[in-house]
């Protein structure tokens, strides 16, 4: 095992090993010092920065669903400001840190962006445009191409930093979005976000979440979000960070498979906080197996029936 | 606060027996188990239990350690109800099978000042969070504990509060058991007792909680509530577990409380 | 229980309850008579069916994943004659019927809409138009509003029967594809097909089907197919036949509750060949423990959020 | 072709254990099973056995009617190995716990002629397809089992085969039991004794079960075989199991099969 090479790299983000961790499901980072030692995995993508530090919904804010979970968490954060000031100094020094950006209008997206690059520890920075964009009507920024491509164009801009784009799979053809994001320069795509979805009390008639809508993420998504890492490897030259419903480094070696680059864990972090470091040990423990002398020839070796 | 780090452990299970009706006891041996303050919780992973990975149900689930029983291999008791897909899924644990276990976890419970006396109100799976306060609570001062419950088959843990040698008053709803009606009503009959400065302490269903805050403020009486919410990590870092307080700040049941000043809660946003 | 009405209308079929089976779950209906008496649901959605019979594609056809399942079984079916000469005369007399067909041609699926209206037993018409659209290059006619509407005015000046159209999820607004089929004259909706997905084994890094993508059914698609049904009952006045993910009554009142009128139960076929029937019962036994005197006062019963 | 019609029922586990190992040998109470033929298989749904529902994993799982034993409530048996999430799950199945079964399924073996010498090749589960074929030959003509093994403690109900007192062979791939080598080897060495025309039945690994048909072939042997493929409902609606017959047209595994002649079997996508 010791003699597979486990480095990926990422879009111009030289990682140790292919896991990192999803935004939204691992805080800040700092949350998970009692149980493992952060600098063991690729890096971590921290949860989701707007310019201001912002509230939430009103819960309740998730459930469960069969093999997944519903979430409606609202934009609650810190705001960029205090996770540089507070959240950032509290890692150790060798933690990668991919910094997640979400907003309502563009030119905020880019100001977050500009007050990151350069942050210590901030080695990318991941634009989540799965957020409504209020002035489309709701719909996310994800959703449109006109909208996305702006999106993009306005944040690689603002920024020097490796810049990946974690698309919303709420859309007829991801392998579109994907070439507006390369078109635009981005650096690396994450895919995907939480699949957009509802569940209702039979006891009570109403939505089981306040917001009534919600992401739903976990392993019942698995299969749609290798379909769209599969679908965007062959669209586009970008490296791909994959995500959905990764629970073992089995799942997490289905999307290396299918053409990406690396990959990161998101709700499995809640129910086994040590699931990250288990997919990327586990990771190395198949590649050693199967004779890969490098995680990263594991990337699009998917075999097609002829 | 916290002084105590959580760990992840595969807990094995000692013990786990029906108690009548849904109630269950579970005994987990936890290798390395720091120990826990009253009003500490763990999340349990029954869906984790068997040899294959099954993630249907998917999430862990929220539960009061009831009791640690220390020993070479430290031991937790747990009491919960066997109601929905989860805790029935842990009901079908067997001696010797893993459970994943992370905990303990939350702020627990600020013991009664020397001298006070402590009113612990106790409503269904909510009794299960303070049998630990109730013991702790006997070297501060007079202890009485009120549980409530729908009928007296209902009632989990009343023997071990018994036999802890506090006061024990019950009512159910039924009144099968103690007092007919609620348990709030001995509350209020309680705090109408002439004696020692009382603080109240009320874990169980939300309206509960909420009057017997209302009751407790009534009589000038510090109350602390163990609040329950969705969950889905149990550490702060899904922010699912959010509940508004008064101010209209939000805070993490998990990270911030369980535990909480009942005047301090934004009751009317209280899932 | 028998005090509860359990009828509902369907875009002009009148059901005697809202429980339907889903197209390629329920073979052609006899396979499940050695389980339950037909006459006791409202009603079966057969096999899409063709011009011409056609074999389907090679195995694996079929695998499992979290809480669902993948299928690419490809188009086989009897063909529309072989249907109507063989397969409807098996039936009693009091089954209704809904017809459902595809085809990789806009015209063939008029020609098959053609010769199944006036059909004994089929009281409607179920256009199943998730089928890859050979002239878009492999996009689905439902992916594309002007292929759909082109689709749904030639099927329905092919039959004067009632049409219901079913959508694909894998688009990015389901609105804008049920404003197309209420515009084009559609009597009811059916949603929802399955999600494309696609699955590898890493012992072999092979697809799990010979088809490389799938469709992805069974309760892990649900919270996504209640969103749709949610979001397309609020967006036209068609009656909706929710589908995805049902398997207990439970799950089906989720689905009236969010708008639809009637439900069709898949993949729970497989699992419990009396799936639909135990639906249908558990859905009037709900209506009535709640009150209800009419399970059509189910439909969109929601309690949303103020 | 199958006469009797396929029940789903709520089968009550009468016993589960393990026979070393991944083998495991289930005892299924069903209430009014209406017997199967030998080759028939039922769907069961290991899933399904809880308290609450829950649907990981999703599929039930297709296995052979090892036996039936008759009685008041007819029971059957199935062998199994636990392998995969399924398979581990169903053999956490306890006495008295709920499994659900459809079944009988498929087209059976057709019985040797009067007279004519049987040959079963069982490698692997496939073993437990020919129990009932073995002892209902009996009464035709000669028979004589060959079964194959990775080793000795892999190899399922070679004992009961053994007590019907039928010709047992056996070959592990590594020796530990019987011949070192493959099954197929021994079918090789039993077609080429003197003796009544053969007739060979074969259940295992495709390769094995193609490898049989050709030796069958060479030697002017009828074989039949029991093929496996994934299977989603078991009775001829979901299309899951199709695999091609040799002349291109496609068959359904559940309902056409399992069991095929080896030569109609389009054995290069085969799964
Ligand atoms: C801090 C805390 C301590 C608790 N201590 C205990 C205890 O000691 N004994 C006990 O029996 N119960 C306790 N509970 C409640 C317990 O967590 C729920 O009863 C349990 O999660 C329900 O799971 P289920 O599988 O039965 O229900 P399901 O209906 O299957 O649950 C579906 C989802 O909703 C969540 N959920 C449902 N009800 C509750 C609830 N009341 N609180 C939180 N989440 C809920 C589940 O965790 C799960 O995510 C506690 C809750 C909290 C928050
Ligand atoms: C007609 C028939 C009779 C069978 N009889 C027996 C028997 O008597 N004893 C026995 O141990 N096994 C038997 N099998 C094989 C048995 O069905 C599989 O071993 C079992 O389904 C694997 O399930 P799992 O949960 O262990 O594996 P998983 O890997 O979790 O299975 C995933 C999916 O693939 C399917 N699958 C995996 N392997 C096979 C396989 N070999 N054949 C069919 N489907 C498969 C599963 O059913 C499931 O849908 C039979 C198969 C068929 C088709
Ligand atoms: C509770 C919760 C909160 C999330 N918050 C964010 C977020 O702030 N930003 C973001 O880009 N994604 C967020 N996500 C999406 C995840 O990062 C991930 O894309 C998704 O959950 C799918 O991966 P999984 O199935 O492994 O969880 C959140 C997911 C969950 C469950
Ligand atoms: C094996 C299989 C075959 C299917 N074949 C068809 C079909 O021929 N026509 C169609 O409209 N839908 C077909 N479907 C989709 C179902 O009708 C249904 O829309 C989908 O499975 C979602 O519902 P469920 O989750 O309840 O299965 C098929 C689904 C499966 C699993
Ligand atoms: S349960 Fe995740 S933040 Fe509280
Ligand atoms: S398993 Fe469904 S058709 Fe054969």
């Amino acid at each position: 095992m010791s003699a597979v090479d486990t480095r990926v790299n990422l879009g111009g983000i030289a990682l140790r090993n292919p896991v990192l961790t999803a935004s939204g499901t691992f805080g800040y980072g700092g949350e998970f010092a009692p149980f493992f030692d952060l600098e063991q995995i690729g890096g971590i993508v921290a949860k989701s920065l707007t310019l201001e530090p912002r509230q939430g919904n009103l819960p309740p804010r998730i459930a469960e669903t069969p093999a997944g979970m519903l979430n409606a968490i609202g934009l609650e954060n810190v705001g960029v400001d205090a996770f540089i000031a507070e959240k950032l100094p509290a890692l150790s020094a060798g933690v990668a840190v991919v910094a997640s950006v979400f907003e309502t209008e563009i030119d905020r997206y880019a100001e977050v962006c500009k007050r990151l690059t350069g942050a210590p520890k901030v080695v990318g920075l991941e634009i989540n445009a799965s957020c409504p964009h209020v002035k489309s009507g709701g719909i996310e920024f994800g959703q449109r191409a006109e909208v996305l491509a702006q999106l993009v164009r306005a944040t690689r801009q603002a920024t020097s930093l490796p810049l990946l784009v974690k698309l919303s799979p709420n859309v007829t053809d991801i392998r579109e979005m994907a070439k507006v994001c390369e078109g635009e320069g981005a650096d690396a795509l994450s895919l995907v976000n939480t699949l957009q979805a509802l569940d209702v009390d039979v006891a009570t008639r109403r939505p089981v979440l306040r917001n009534v809508l919600g992401g739903l993420s976990g392993p019942a998504i698995r299969p749609v979000a290798l379909r769209m890492v599969f679908q965007a490897s062959r669209a586009v030259k970008l490296p791909i960070c994959g995500i959905g419903g990764i629970m073992t480094a089995e799942d997490a070696v289905k999307f290396l498979i299918c053409g990406a680059s690396a990959v990161q864990v998101g709700t499995a972090n809640y129910l086994n906080p040590m699931a990250a470091l288990e997919v990327a040990r586990g990771i190395a423990a198949y590649a050693s197996a199967q004779g890969f002398a490098r995680v990263a020839d594991l990337v699009g070796s998917i075999e097609l029936p002829r | 606060m916290n002084p105590t780090l959580p760990l992840r452990a595969d807990a094995r299970v000692a013990e786990n027996r029906c108690e009548g009706g849904a109630n269950h006891r579970l005994r987990l041996a936890i290798d390395g188990w720091p120990g826990a303050r009253p009003g500490h919780f763990v999340m349990l992973s029954p869906g984790a239990r068997g040899a294959a990975p099954r993630f249907d149900p998917l999430l862990p689930r929220p539960m009061a350690v009831y009791r640690t029983l220390p020993g070479a291999v430290p031991e937790i008791e747990v009491l919960y109800k066997a109601t929905g897909r989860g805790t029935q899924l842990l009901a079908e644990a067997r001696a010797g099978e893993c459970v994943r276990v992370v905990g303990p976890l939350g702020v627990p419970f600020a013991l009664p000042e020397r001298g006070q006396r402590a009113l612990l109100v106790g409503g269904g799976t909510g009794i299960a969070s303070l049998y630990e306060l109730a013991s702790q609570a006997r070297a501060r001062g007079p202890v009485a504990v009120l549980l409530g419950a729908r009928s007296a088959g209902d009632l989990m843990g009343a023997d071990d509060f018994a036999a802890l040698g506090v006061e024990l008053r019950v009512a159910t709803e039924d009144g099968s058991r103690g007092r007919r009606g609620l348990v709030t009503e001995l509350l209020e009959a309680a705090l109408a007792e002439p004696g020692p400065t009382a603080v109240v302490y009320a874990c169980g269903p939300t309206p509960m909680m909420r009057r017997a805050g209302e009751i407790a403020a009534a009589h000038g009486a510090r109350c602390e509530v163990s609040l329950e919410n969705r969950m889905a990590c149990g550490f702060g870092v899904c922010l699912g577990c959010a509940v508004p307080r008064a101010d209209g700040t939000i805070a993490l049941v998990c990270r911030d409380g369980p535990v909480f000043d009942a005047a301090a809660v934004g009751w009317a946003n209280v899932p």
